[in-house]
């Protein structure tokens, strides 16, 4: 009982600060700098302490302090209660939905059976699916709340892009879903232990089409419609200041760091390395004693699943700072007509497979 | 309850009172603990400014010059233009203002959220440079107070920069005291588009 | 392009005009069934940026031989670019050697400029020669166009090569006096010899 | 430590639903209602059927309550007084008791056949999606081709109403 209230206390602890005291602060900063690494730029590296810069990792920090000391401005005519709700609704599903990703295996550690997931829930990618959806409201919220038209008309995008792009993504990944015969996170990331299993291998079609609503799921450049700059001065954020600001930022970061969590669970091994079994890591580590083998393979499963979250964040970086913005009609016309039928073929093809070959 | 809710508004006017006579200053202003947590945000304001970029002629394309790879602005933590007045930092009056356009050179100023800063930008920005004619307004001083002049036409980026960096001292020196700015001085319309 | 590094060597940057291929233009703007799938031109896009990205990583981690760095960015107040004579920077005063000025008070300069930036007040010393008791620069107003300069019939004001320290953060500091323009004659006269050169050559 | 959630979660689900009865703005109507869904997932989470929960969020609170929203926002109600007054109150009342009357029915007749509760094997799979699906798909099958079938048409007639029509009175 101490021992499973301290396995989870101790996953919380881990997940969250790698959240929120990791990716969140350190991407605006990886943002910047990769942009400015792929437009032949410097970037942001004058900010010091002494004679300190560190590549500019001082910037962040004085982002952060500079927003805390901004005037938080509500608009005049702005339902003040909504106005301040929205960005904590969007927050929230952000940090939450990691709670369901595994980082890591199934472990036996000093008699006790550890399992790196918050929630290895039964519903595991369902309950993903629910907390994005509930992220919608806070950009409803928003939109509406601040009582500008640029806001509504950017909540109104962003909702029904969110929407749309909800129902494609639920159907790409029924291809998956299919393969592994389970919903939870765990149970699929377990079942990739072979290298030609990864769902990369079985279900391009459905990376791909995944990949794409994920991106547009999370509003990110070229589906950043409801922000567009050269449209809606800032989208349904035009009216918040200061902190509540950086928290859309900060939930956008976030869901970054969530869907590469999730491509990586689904589509990439999760936490395996390719052609190295778990039996084999074990026994490379047989020097350690049976305990001190089973935390280094941990440590070593854990490494493997955050580099391949990174770069799967990598990847979406250079996707932001290559592809210009889509326009909104084919933004809903690549959904609708693009990616669902795609997404309906390629479970056909999943189903007509297994129910001939596999079976 | 509603007494409460008064005294409360009191307390807050009285506050402000305080903040607005420079006597919270003089309370405060000798304490180290204070002037510490002053420097160290008055270091992560003029390392971060957000941009608000107002062009609206030429100097636009020396604006990009700077911004871009050659000189990139970024470095000095000054290149993530906000397109919302509400998230912006630094006014970059990018070019001429006419008349016709102040009174939204005054608005986007006043939507602006505390702390922020003006950047004028080339000669038409800082005194309407040789279109001296009944067109245009003579510096945008005049409607709004400004912080760094940089002439120039358009001004080589090096003299942007070194505007920045002008800005940057500035803003290491400022005291509580000297916000919020308030609105521009200039706020009737009227007056704005008759001369 | 050519590029003057701190030390005033010249390095050539991007890619030598004789070497560059014109591209040639597809005018039908209707979408080939290949880019109709966007999956490989978006695979082509990101080829280009994330070569960028591998090169400039390179760069940083492991500059070429020979070269400092990759990336072009002037590192602009520890490093500077040096200009070409022909660059039109402030307009200075040129000194004669005993420490007097060259300008002649004629006015020529305040006529011709189009931003009625300089107001010149005349005087004339005992001997006879007349010279400017006050000479303002109004460097909010000045354009940089150079009109003074190829007006002026005693080469006494040339646009020199300076562009640092002009941002100011009031604008009354912004208008130059005689004394905080006058410049010797040895630190204008590459300028010098390039009007010169280039006047006469366009036959002015 | 269940009792507890359970006493909170139904409290938090019975208040904003009333909330949304009484409140006369719309949008804080909306915001209630989705405020008593994610009370009730929570509720459905407490009897471990997770599958239940989840797509109570997504379906329910996710996307039809967007959409809500989003004709709300889109026409722009505005907060009108209470329609009903005086002697609807009246009808109001009586429709609650006959409702109410007719859920009590409903349950005490659930609960007098005896198989709600399932037990043994059943027990440990319940709420799973294996078992739902298996439920479904095997004994519920008629009752749910026949739910699609209502959805198409459905669907059918919502592009019938929003197509326009082209006919000669038209131009």
């Amino acid at each position: 009982m101490v021992a499973d209230l301290i396995e989870s206390v101790a996953k919380i602890v881990f997940i969250f600060s790698i959240n929120l005291g990791f990716f969140a602060p350190i991407l605006g900063w990886v943002e910047r700098k990769q942009s400015a690494v792929m437009q032949d730029r410097i970037g942001a590296n004058r900010a010091n302490i002494g004679k300190f810069t560190i590549i500019g990792l001082f910037h962040p920090i004085a982002d952060a302090v500079k927003v805390l000391t901004k005037e938080d401005f509500v608009p005049a005519g702005a339902n003040k209660f909504f106005h301040t709700l929205a960005p904590f609704i969007c927050l929230v599903p952000a940090i939450a939905t990691f709670s369901v990703i595994p980082f890591g295996g199934q472990y036996e550690l000093f008699g006790h059976h550890v399992n790196l997931v918050i929630a290895d829930l039964d519903v595991g990618i369902l309950f993903v699916f629910a907390l994005t959806s509930l992220a919608t409201f806070g950009v409803v919220l928003a939109g509406w709340s601040s009582r500008s038209n640029w806001s509504l008309l950017g909540g109104l995008r962003a909702s029904a892009q969110m929407l749309s792009y909800e129902v494609a993504m639920g159907l790409a990944i029924i291809g998956i879903i299919m393969v592994f015969g389970t919903l939870k996170l765990s149970e699929i990331g377990a079942m990739q232990e072979n290298f030609l299993h990864w769902g990369i291998f079985i279900q391009p079609l459905g990376f791909i089409l995944f990949f794409t609503c994920a991106v547009a799921e999370n509003k990110r450049v070229p589906f950043d419609v409801p922000e567009a700059e050269s449209e809606l001065v800032a989208g349904y954020f035009t009216e918040y200041s200061g902190l509540k600001f950086v928290m859309f930022w900060m939930s956008e970061f976030l869901e970054i760091v969530t869907i590469s969590g999730i491509l990586t669970t689904l589509f990439l091994g999760a936490w395996h390395i390719p052609f190295v079994t778990d039996a084999m890591l074990l026994s490379f580590f047989q020097f350690a004693g049976p305990n001190g083998a089973t935390i280094l393979a941990m440590l070593v499963n854990i490494a493997t699943f955050f580099a391949k979250v990174i770069f799967f964040i990598w990847l979406q970086m250079t996707i932001r700072w290559t592809l210009p913005r889509f326009r909104y009609d084919q933004v809903m016309r690549l959904c609708w007509k693009m990616i669902l039928p795609l997404s309906l073929i390629n479970i056909s093809i999943t189903g007509l497979v297994l129910l001939l070959w596999i079976k | 309850m509603g007494s409460i809710k008064g005294r409360l508004g009191a307390l807050r006017r009285s506050g402000q009172e305080l903040l607005d006579s420079g006597e919270a200053e003089r309370l405060l202003g000798g304490s180290v603990l204070f002037t510490k947590v002053e420097s160290v945000v008055n270091w992560a304001r003029k390392y971060s400014f957000f941009l608000y970029p107002f062009v609206t002629a030429c100097c636009g394309m020396e604006f990009m010059s700077v911004a871009g790879p050659k000189y990139d602005l970024d470095r000095f933590g000054a290149a993530l233009p906000r397109f919302s007045p509400r998230q912006a930092d630094l006014l970059m009056v990018v070019g001429t203002i006419s008349h016709k356009q102040a009174p939204v050179l005054v608005k986007v100023y006043n939507q602006m959220t505390e702390p922020k800063w003006v950047f004028a930008f080339g000669v038409c920005a800082v005194s309407g440079g040789f279109y001296d004619n009944y067109a245009t307004v003579q510096g945008i001083d005049t409607l709004i107070p400004v912080d760094v002049y940089v002439p120039g036409c358009p001004p080589r980026p090096e003299m942007v920069i070194d505007g920045l960096m002008k800005l940057q001292e500035k803003v290491a020196q400022e005291r509580w005291s000297d916000w919020p700015r308030g609105a521009a001085p200039v706020t009737d319309e009227a007056k704005l588009t008759e001369c | 392009m050519t590029q003057f590094d701190g030390k005033g060597s010249q390095v050539t940057v991007g890619v030598p005009a004789g070497r560059l291929k014109p591209k040639r233009v597809r005018r039908n703007l209707d979408l080939t069934l290949w880019e109709k799938l966007y999956v490989f031109e978006i695979i082509r896009g990101m080829y280009v940026t994330t070569k960028h990205f591998a090169l400039n990583m390179l760069g940083f981690v492991l500059p070429p031989r020979g070269k400092k760095r990759s990336v072009f960015t002037v590192y602009y107040p520890d490093e500077k670019v040096v200009l070409p004579p022909a660059y039109r920077g402030r307009p200075v005063l040129v000194m004669r050697p005993d420490g007097t000025e060259r300008c002649v008070a004629c006015g020529l300069c305040e006529t011709a400029c189009p931003g009625h930036a300089i107001s010149i007040v005349g005087a004339e010393r005992e001997n006879g020669e007349r010279y400017p008791l006050s000479y303002v620069l109004d460097m909010t107003r000045c354009v940089y166009c150079g009109f003074c300069e190829e007006v002026c019939p005693k080469e006494a004001i040339v646009m020199s090569s300076e562009y640092q320290g002009l941002a100011e953060t009031d604008r009354s500091r912004m208008r130059y006096s005689k004394e905080q323009l006058l410049r010797s004659e040895e630190s204008v006269k590459g300028r010098i010899e390039y009007i010169r050169r280039i006047y006469s050559k366009c036959n002015y | 430590m269940q009792l507890l959630m359970f006493y909170l979660l139904g409290l938090g689900a019975v208040v904003a639903a009333l909330i949304m009865v009484t409140n006369k703005r719309p949008v804080r109507a909306a915001m209630s209602l989705i405020a008593t869904m994610s009370f009730l997932a929570g509720l459905y989470v407490l009897l471990d059927a997770h599958l239940i929960a989840a797509l109570q969020l997504i379906v329910y609170a996710g996307a039809i309550m967007v959409l809500f929203l989003f004709v709300i926002m889109l026409l722009n109600i505005e907060e009108k007084e209470g329609r009903l007054a005086g002697s609807a109150l009246l009808w109001q009342m009586i429709a609650i008791a006959v409702v109410g009357l007719v859920f009590v029915l409903m349950v005490s007749v659930v609960k007098l056949s005896d198989n709600v509760v399932p037990l043994g094997e059943a027990a440990a799979l319940f709420g799973t999606t294996r078992a739902v699906g298996k439920m479904l798909f095997t004994e519920y099958l008629l009752p749910f081709e026949i739910a699609s079938v209502l959805l198409l048409a459905a669907i059918v007639g919502a592009v019938i109403l929003a197509k326009r029509r082209i006919d000669d009175s038209d131009q």
